[in-house]
């Protein structure tokens, strides 16, 4: 079906140990969390098995394992329902765009909604119930909060890459368009959270105050709020792009962006 | 005294690593608080500070990679302390603070400094060396492991005014600024994504996306709405048009 | 006295049909206030009580079919123990309010099972039974009439201490939890509409009308807007589209 | 014109006596009322002279009515504006979807313009005006008021179903585009509205509280609305929708809300 | 005085200009004070009742065509009253309020009754007659020139009780309706716009612009980037259907 | 290229002195200030002596002069980057559609950034550094404001000119793909823009309270506002539009705003 593929069968499937065995491998998936790519690695780490069994050809393996490193952050728990999907549009040999696409377009929402479910609800109910426990001294509370959670915690894990693999097969199947409509649609849904995200991850903001005489204006609320919100993130983002684009390596960038922070931090105007 | 610290060390270093990895969340509190009660023979104050602590610090989770102050090491060293000291078990809240807070900057320094090593990870995946990309994330783990060993071990051991001093060797502006600079760093994260998805065609879906999220305030999950609402349109205009000009060939045959 | 209250009672009924047909608002307290006390004898107290619990009750209207305090049976029967007790006429407002808000709970009572009554009408329509279609509507009004009616009866002929205890039978959580399921009851009557417009390829509109409502709050005429400009944006565009390929086979011949 | 009628002959006109039948019939919009279709048989009950003179035959009559007794709500007085637009497209024999589309956009609109204009201004403003001379004893308050208002009201119910049905004339007229444009733009339209009518007119909220130790988790403040406004709402419109696909009967769905009203009241949940 | 009432009047007229045209900011209290003050031979109260002014008046610069009190105006007869009658530079203020707010008053009129010359400006457009709109350009300095010369002069030469009698003949109503009727006036400018802009065919983006603006208070550069990203899509899409379309008769031939 | 000029030749080409030209007379922009059209005939004044040397032919003169008399308003610094752009456009014979609705396009964001960044930002951190030295008795204070002030001012004028004209011919040229898509692009981006501004900058508020009794209903907020927000703005730009469709002369519309203003102030309920 697809053409960016050396070897586009797709004969092979995943059985439920293979599955089994990412949603373990999943919870490593902040090992190598880090400020440029957070989950990428770990994300990449979880699927190996996985794209190892689909890609045998090496130079689509390696163009796989390429495209998942890119950036990349969801919450922990929800993650395997998207690396459900993404298995079956690799089995299935997508367009390399459209498993893109997607993979965007559904780790910043999941991320979202994950939080507000575990971090915020599960966590604080079940470890109230087990600290009101620990309180009276009782040791079943740390037991009690350990088992709650994790039932829920594991019944994910383990439930939901099923569900998003057969998800993802059954949406293929349905989807016999062509690979091109669906990367198509991919991107315009992939582009339109990037775009979110970019306002919404990119925490750059200047705490600069100019003063002159009586006058004093913040530079971020009484001049770049005005001229558009979130212009710093969005100007440094497209920045980055250029350079990179220009052939600086990502490496350069960072480190003028760690010069940058703390340079900034010195003369308090980040 | 060794052994105790030594045994908590251990402990600090697995629930350090379940902070992140794996998740099952015996780093809490209100499990940790157990745990160091029964390595230093107080199971009962060990209890009552871990679920004090836990109280204090429910909502302290890390939102899209922000870290607020570490629950580990504020855990372990609060009970620790709160024991050794035979002190009321509310007393473990003071100490547990700064500790926390200092560790968050540390973590916070891991996370940015750690970014370098994913060009590795680029060369390996291009190479499709899946043992390196594994090693890698191996590495991450021990990094983490040693870490909070140490930073667990070093006041238990030493006493806490001397690990205070340690800790504020690390200057103020250093780990503030890095903090900043990963606020910021996403943003090439993204570039990289641009490079890859960004086609000139669809330049007007970042813009889209970028407006409904820095001037509507929209969260992703309406963006991703919005988004999917117009590929639909999209995608079942261009069939509809495909499917007319099929007719029309056919129609000239 | 059985004279006054059957008067009073008619008078009940026309005003809670006019409540919600005809609604020429002879059903508002300033003109049920002088209609009851003609009857009662007392137009003075009449007019100025009904005036007052106008005032009161100014913004009591129903929008989108949620029921405020009833102000028909509020209106009359405020008005009318104002007139047979020889109270001053603001003490009305105080006896309306109990009849008012029990009546409330008794028409969102009616509205929840009134639904049921559409399947017959489904079937009418089907049979293009038109008559059956008029004579359910006509079923409506005299429920509407005989609950009025009953309901204004009651309290004045066998005064309010009985009636409060007679409406009082209902329990709460009952006509409440009614009123509950009247406000969900739409989502069945949106289900249906969906079940014969929604179509694979219009999805996307209702996605993207429940967004505009649901995060950015816009009432339903913007949302209208916004889907005007699109159903004109595409409308052009395919017109376009036809025309091209008309020309197009037409350079062919 | 149209393909799905059996007599699709548009050669019918409503004169203005049968226009002023239709307005005075409008009256009893409400007469029916409740909350699964609110004002539809009522609705049709007001359409009805117009449809029997327009669908000569019976099966065109039957689908039309069946139409009309779709879920329905606006204002009562400006009810007669879409009255007149509904009887032009019908007596044009416009594509079903088309009317449905048109019907369904002009309701939404109409009935909050309508509560603005009448209940929350026209109505306090006469009644306000009759109330302070009833006050004084003057029994001219109440006359006044009647009659300040009711000129408003049946202008309006009279001067709109003509104004609505020239002006639906007209526009069809105007669009000779044929008829699967114009229902294409009424489906755009009208499921944008009931996209919207369903976060706003499905009031589904949960009062549940999740207390635990010294945690208290509001579940939908601090739970639903983190995850999606208007959640509830649309899970329910959407499950509806579903059993209704399924083949249950929407009697069926009627008991199932009333004693999950019911219920979740005691329950103190809802 | 009569010398030194010309020269400030004549400064006045430059600066009047200067605060529509050039910009260059000379007409800030902050320059005019120190000029005002040289023609009074009195720099120092100059600069300071300049630098009060100026401080005072900061945020007061004309956006969207609004006026704000007048600058000019306020800054010069403050300044030169405060240096004539001896006082304290800070009663600069005081004295020039009033006159700051009738000109406001004054220049909301000129702006209102300068509408009408642009339909002359419309005819010299038409002929291609590039000198005629010169002309019109420079009238609009002439009259501004004029006017603060005027303004500024009569006060200081006549004292200032007198001039405030002169300006307060212009009735309060007459100014206030001028000043709504000039808010409101941009409506002819649009609509004339859009009498060559609109075609059926765009209506639906000026229905979604203000949608935008009206109920999501979005600013305009928002709705520029909103319309911009739809006027892409369309873009690549008429492109893409268009590519298709060639291909096809290509492939035909 | 284009087709709607009597002499499309697209040769001629502006020299940087040209260009100087234009900004000097950049500075007459208010002249002709009016609240009708704003700096209409101030920035047809700038480009007067380019669109001569462009349009040799006199009706193309005559066409883009009248087109440049139609409403404008910017900010008056950042007005020659979109002297720039139109010269390009002008000077490859654009469509005139394209060209205005460019212009419309660029004008209203460029008024809000530059009011931020000049008359709220550097504006006030300028005479604030001159003002607080002034305060002293300094002469240097007026000296330093203005010589600050206008190397930020005049280096934007000269040079925004340059850089809007040569991004404006590079742009043209990128874009090969005929007249008729950039002049349907521009519009779409155009009619946007106009419909933001009409609810933007229309003033029109009533301040009419109907009282009746002890009701108070207050016309703008109360009633006009919760139909729509910027009703009265909308409502009479449409009217306008359609009096000049009629056939009525803006100037009458003048004349009938004047009055109704005045005679509204009298009345109180403007
Ligand atoms: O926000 C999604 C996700 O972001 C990061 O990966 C971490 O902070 C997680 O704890 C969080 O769930
Ligand atoms: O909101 C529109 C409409 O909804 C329901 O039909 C009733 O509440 C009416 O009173 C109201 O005008
Ligand atoms: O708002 C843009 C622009 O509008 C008008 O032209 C004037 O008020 C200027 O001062 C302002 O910069």
């Amino acid at each position: 079906m697809a053409s960016n593929y050396v070897d586009p069968s797709n004969d092979v499937k995943l059985s439920k140990k293979d599955l089994n065995i990412l949603a373990w491998r999943s919870l490593l998936l902040q090992a190598s969390f880090n400020y440029e790519r957070m989950q990428a690695a770990g994300w990449l780490y979880g699927l190996i098995p996985g794209l190892r069994k689909i890609h045998r050809n090496k130079q689509d393996l390696s163009k796989s394992m390429k495209d998942h490193m890119e950036f990349f952050n969801t919450h922990p728990f929800l993650v395997t329902f998207i690396m459900g999907i993404i298995m079956a549009m690799e089995q299935n040999k997508e367009d390399r765009d459209a498993i893109r696409g997607i993979k965007v377009a559904t780790m910043g929402p999941l991320g979202g909604i994950g939080d507000a479910l575990f971090w915020l609800t599960l966590l604080p109910i079940t470890a109230g119930i087990g600290a009101s426990l620990a309180m009276d001294g009782n040791i079943a509370g740390p037991i009690i909060f350990l088992v709650l959670f994790n039932i829920v915690h594991f019944g994910l894990r383990f439930g939901l890459i099923r569900y998003g693999y057969y998800t993802g097969i059954k949406a293929i199947q349905q989807l016999k368009e062509g690979t091109k409509q669906i990367s198509r649609a991919a991107s315009i849904l992939g582009l339109s959270v990037v775009g979110g995200l970019i306002a919404t991850y990119v925490n750059f903001k200047t705490t600069a105050v100019i003063k002159t005489g009586e006058a004093k204006v913040k530079l971020q609320t009484d001049l770049l709020d005005k001229i558009m919100p979130a212009l710093l993130p969005l100007t440094y983002t497209i920045l980055m792009y250029y350079l990179l684009k220009k052939g600086k390596s990502p490496l350069t960038l960072i480190v003028i962006t760690v010069l940058m922070g703390i340079i900034g931090k010195c003369f308090n105007v980040l | 005294m060794l052994t105790e610290a030594l045994l908590i060390a251990l402990w600090a270093g697995i629930a350090g690593i379940d902070l992140f990895n794996g998740l099952t969340h015996i780093h809490r509190p209100v499990v940790t608080g157990v745990i160091v009660g029964l390595i230093l023979g107080d199971i009962k104050t060990g209890l009552i500070a871990g679920a004090t602590l836990e109280l204090v610090w429910m909502g302290m989770v890390p939102l899209a990679g922000a870290q607020p102050p570490n629950v580990v090491i504020g855990g372990i060293i609060g009970t620790a302390f709160a024991i050794l000291t035979k002190q009321d078990p509310k007393v473990a809240v003071g100490i547990a603070v700064p500790f926390a807070v200092a560790v968050q900057g540390l973590i916070t320094l891991l996370f940015t400094v750690f970014a370098p090593v994913m060009h590795k990870a680029d060369r390996f995946a291009e190479e499709a060396n899946y043992k390196g990309i594994e090693k890698i994330n191996y590495l991450g783990l021990a990094i983490l492991f040693v870490m909070y060993f140490v930073i667990a071990f070093l006041p238990i051991y030493f006493g806490s005014d001397a690990a205070i001093k340690f800790v504020e060797i690390v200057p103020k502006w250093f780990i503030n600024g890095l903090s900043v600079a990963g606020g910021i760093m996403p943003a090439i994260g993204f570039a990289m994504l641009l490079k890859v998805m960004l086609k000139k065609e669809y330049v007007a879906f970042l813009i889209l996306g970028f407006v409904l999220a820095a001037y509507m305030k929209l969260p992703i999950l309406a963006i991703a709405l919005i988004g999917s609402a117009i590929a639909l349109y999209d995608f079942f205009l261009n069939k509809n048009n495909a499917a007319y000009r099929e007719e029309e060939i056919n129609d000239g045959i």
